[in-house]
């Protein structure tokens, strides 16, 4: 049990490329704040209980976090901004209209199933908010599909329920999505700005644009994963995405939708469970773009993103594997050939 | 082991719940362990199965083990927990129907479970009658106790049932009758076993 | 024809991926956890899984055709299966050990385990119950045998990665590879829906 | 290897062969006729919930729906026929769904009962359940027709289960009803499935 933390530290050398324990909490407390923006537009648009939902969702983290290290005796690292992240990033995943003990039963398994179990930060394999997000969807589904329109006040009204655009994409056709909203310029402006319905913290393109170019800018994330994730996923949508045959999709609508743009940032991008080496992390977002229009387009489920990132979270060891040794399985041609 | 004579039929069937016990010790035979145990009928008749298989193998092997040749023990051992399972199969298929609907294809891969198999060769082909139906008995058991634990534990709190009487009123949480959920079941639950193992049944003195 | 193909198709990406054997229907288990902790043996494990499976399928798939349905014994399908199985490995290990002596050294030992796991006896009692045709029990076994290669490949990579974690005790080894399957099983759970079969 | 051992080899196969051949060729006898009655029992029981008032139930012919073998039945009452039961099936999310649907002499729905669906558990599955079917009842083909906004007249969609409603209503009743009634009331095999 007491193994020493040092020579623990010196062995991390895969994935998080820790220089120091202050740099490593610094970017983390920065991702928090440049989720910042899309939390008070997420607020903004679905109510008061939207912040009900992310503040239960981080204190159950935080305080998960804290219990588990003080049970097993452990250097307690709520500090370090990790859990608030995890909290944070799966409140906004979540629709605006779950009852409140979904965001504690999700934070839960995010911090303790997922990332403490591992042995905490660093060492786990898959990203925690997601496994918190996969397992309250499975485990709940019907609270899970349930759809608020935005209200767009700051207020506590009584709103509608109603489908989001990949769920009417999915099950009605683009015909549909255009009757709600009239014209297209309307269209795209609402999923812009976040007025249509959602995840709470998903919708607000803008919003997360500008979180996601502060981290670029301080090159607290690299651009590769989110720029090959993203244009394969357009590419994609364009190709297999229209009703009229190839090439007819339409990209854009697919790229605003969902919780694509939120995840290709804050979530894809994750130090832990992604490969640490470039050409691995193109690798890696291609496989995300891929599999998440793989789920979009003949999947059951309307939205991929999440099951297409924890998927890749899968494979991101075997990748970067096969980049450190050369050339993968080298060895066991070795053998066979002798 | 082959000095089985001196130790108590209490102890071989404590060997096969605790310190053998095929799932959580020994980890072997584990696909039943979580395919059938979305419901506590379902755990509770593949137990059943596997007592019963597990105890006439090894009366088998035991009767015949001065007649049957070293040369071709393994075969033959192969032959005789086939014919076992074959024979559970067709009853399970009689008498519960609803149950082998579900589990049918699990119980027969009895078959392949390597755990009867090692039995048969490690124990009963050394021992004489009693001791090996005992020792059937004891891990047969050790199976079964470990399906019914992980069986109540899904289908409480999967379902919110126990023997499709509810309990709790709700489906508190669905993800535990499902594939993932089962795989997080059995891990925590081992990992419990292993904890309480280590804590009292391990220490030097609780013998 | 197209129709056909597609359906074949269809059928190795559903038991591969959708309905993958490991995390769908929990079979392989005691292989897919023993063998999963270095990625040498978990590839080796892979190759001779899968050609086993397809072989073993097929040889079933005609002696059940063949031989029992004319005869009336389909009960008796779990003991002449079990014998086909175990004949092959049997008579793949003699061949092996005389053709090709690298290889045998290489996956020999990986045949010994194969005779007593359950997913090599599953894929013909599956094929009788599903009444797939000769080349979609190929098609069948080829699948299972990719989606247990695949499991096996992310498992071993995995278990490389996390084998310096500080896990807690009660937790070490197989119980957290169980909670580390059960993840992929909720991220496989994505595929769901993506075929009907 | 001796002589001997050949021997033996051989009269511990032969035993083994006899012994086993003689438990499992007495088991199989024994059981059979309970399984046989078993799956014929629980197909009368199933036909019998859906007609409790029909006192015979027989068989009229097969037909084929998603390339998949169905039956169809005549529900008699002495000698009235007070209705017709058809199996279908219906492509779902992550499924073909086996339904079994029985009609009035105006091949009006009478009750529908899902046998076998593998729809997403807790949202897909609840098209097992009564309260959903029971909305099937009483609707013709050209009623059995999922909406997503509330509905008496039509057929309202499970909440976030669309697909798997639309499976059931539109797909397996709805081609179901159509053929069964095509067939009794134009005498020939109307081949509506796809």
């Amino acid at each position: 049990m007491e193994r020493s933390r040092d020579q623990n530290r010196l062995i991390v050398s895969t994935s998080p490329h820790i220089r120091s324990e202050e740099t490593t909490q610094h970017i983390v407390w920065s991702v928090n704040l440049a989720l910042l923006p899309a939390a008070l537009m997420g607020i903004y648009f679905f109510g008061p209980m939207a912040a009900a939902i992310i503040a239960v969702s981080i204190t159950t983290a935080v305080l998960c976090e804290y219990g588990y290290q003080k049970a097993l005796k452990k250097r307690v690292t709520i500090d370090d901004g990790s859990a608030v992240l995890t909290g944070l990033l799966f409140g906004l995943t979540l629709p605006p209209s779950v009852p409140l003990y979904i965001p504690f039963v999700g934070s839960f398994v995010a911090i303790v199933l997922a990332k403490q179990l591992f042995g905490g930060l660093g060492f786990n394999i898959f990203n925690p908010a997601l496994i918190g997000r996969a397992f309250v969807q499975i485990s709940f589904p019907k609270l899970m599909t349930v759809w608020l329109e935005p209200t767009a006040a700051f207020v506590f009204i009584d709103a509608k329920t109603t489908a989001t655009p990949l769920g009417i994409l999915k099950e009605e056709g683009l015909q549909k999505l255009l009757e709600h909203s009239g014209t297209y310029l309307n269209l795209y402006t609402n999923m812009l700005f976040g007025h249509r319905p959602g995840s709470l913290g998903e919708t607000s393109v803008v919003a997360l644009l500008m979180g996601a170019a502060f981290l670029l800018y301080r090159r607290y994330i690299s651009w590769h994963i989110p720029v090959s994730f993203l244009s394969t996923a357009g590419l994609l949508a364009w190709v297999f995405g229209g009703s009229e045959g190839l090439f007819t999709g339409d990209p854009v609508l697919h790229l605003l939708s969902g919780g694509i743009i939120l995840s290709a940032f804050f979530m894809a991008t994750d130090y832990v469970t992604s490969p640490s080496i470039r050409k691995g992390q193109i690798i890696f977002g291609i496989g995300c773009g891929f599999l998440t229009m793989l789920i979009r387009l003949k999947g059951g489920y309307p939205e991929g993103v999440m099951f297409a990132i924890l998927l890749m979270n899968c494979f991101s060891p075997l990748i970067d594997r096969s980049f450190r040794s050369n050339v993968f399985g080298a060895a066991e041609r070795k053998g066979l050939l002798k | 082991m082959s000095d089985a004579n001196q130790i108590s039929y209490w102890e071989l069937i404590k060997n096969g719940i605790l310190k053998e016990n095929t799932i959580f010790k020994l980890a072997l035979s584990l696909c039943p362990a979580i395919a059938v145990t979305t419901s506590l009928k379902n755990g509770f008749f593949m137990g059943v199965a596997v007592v019963f298989v597990q105890v006439m193998v090894n009366l088998t092997v035991s009767a015949m083990r001065k007649f049957i040749h070293q040369r071709i023990r393994l075969p033959i051992f192969m032959l005789v927990i086939s014919g076992w399972v074959t024979v559970v199969n067709l009853l399970m298929d009689a008498y519960v129907p609803d149950v082998y609907k579900e589990v049918g294809l699990y119980i027969q891969l009895i078959v392949a479970f390597a755990s009867i198999l090692a039995r048969a060769e490690m124990f009963a082909s050394k021992n004489r009658l009693t001791p090996s139906l005992f020792d059937g008995l004891g891990m047969g058991l050790g199976f079964l106790v470990a399906l019914v634990f992980i069986s109540i534990f899904r289908e409480l709190f999967g379902k919110g049932t126990i023997l499709g009487v509810s309990i709790i009123g709700a489906k508190p949480l669905l993800i535990l009758v499902l594939p993932a959920g089962g795989f997080f079941a059995v891990g925590i639950l081992m990992a419990l076993f292993n904890w309480l193992y280590a804590r009292y049944a391990a220490k030097p003195g609780a013998h | 024809m197209g129709a056909e193909l597609i359906k074949l198709f269809e059928l190795i990406v559903s038991a591969s991926l959708v309905n993958n054997f490991v995390f769908t229907w929990f079979l392989g288990l005691c292989i897919f956890f023993g063998v999963s902790k270095k990625m040498e043996t978990a590839i080796g494990m892979s190759i001779t899984f899968t050609a086993v499976m397809v072989i073993s399928a097929a040889i079933s798939w005609l002696v059940f055709r063949f031989v029992m349905v004319p005869l009336g014994i389909e009960f008796l399908m779990i003991i002449v299966f079990i014998g086909v199985v175990a004949g092959l490995v049997q008579g793949s290990d003699t061949i092996m050990r005389k053709v090709s002596p690298g290889l045998y050294y290489k996956l020999g030992i990986y045949l010994a385990l194969i005779s007593t796991n359950c997913i090599i006896l599953a894929v013909p009692l599956m094929n009788v119950g599903n009444k797939y045709s000769f080349i979609e029990s190929i098609a069948f076994a080829l699948g299972s045998g990719l989606g247990f290669s695949l499991a096996m490949i992310i498992m071993a990579s995995i278990r490389e990665k996390i084998e310096l974690a500080d896990i807690p005790v009660p937790f070490r080894g197989l119980p957290m590879a169980f909670i580390i399957a059960g993840m992929i099983a909720l991220a496989f759970t994505g595929f769901s829906g993506l075929i009907t079969l | 290897m001796t002589g001997k051992d050949i021997l033996k080899i051989t009269l511990n196969l032969a035993v083994i062969y006899i012994a086993g051949g003689l438990i499992i060729a007495l088991v199989h006898a024994a059981t059979s006729p309970i399984r046989y009655h078993n799956k014929v029992v629980a197909e009368e029981l199933a036909l019998k919930s859906l007609v409790p008032d029909a006192d015979k139930i027989e068989k009229l012919g097969d037909w084929k729906i998603h390339e998949k073998d169905a039956k169809y039945f005549v529900a008699k009452k002495g000698e009235a026929t007070i209705g017709y039961i058809v199996q279908s099936y219906g492509k779902g999310y992550s499924s073909y769904i086996n339904t079994l649907i029985a009609v009035d002499r105006d091949f009006r729905v009478k009750k529908v009962k899902i046998l076998d669906q593998k729809e997403t558990p807790g949202l897909g599955d609840e098209i097992e359940e009564d309260s959903f079917t029971d909305l099937l009842k009483g609707k013709d083909a050209d009623h059995l027709k999922v909406l997503k906004t509330e509905t008496t007249e039509y057929v309202q969609a499970i909440t976030g289960a669309t697909i798997s409603s639309r499976a059931v209503t539109d797909d397996a009743v709805r081609n179901g009803v159509k053929f069964i009634k095509a067939t009794i009331t134009g005498g020939g095999a109307g081949h509506v499935g796809r």
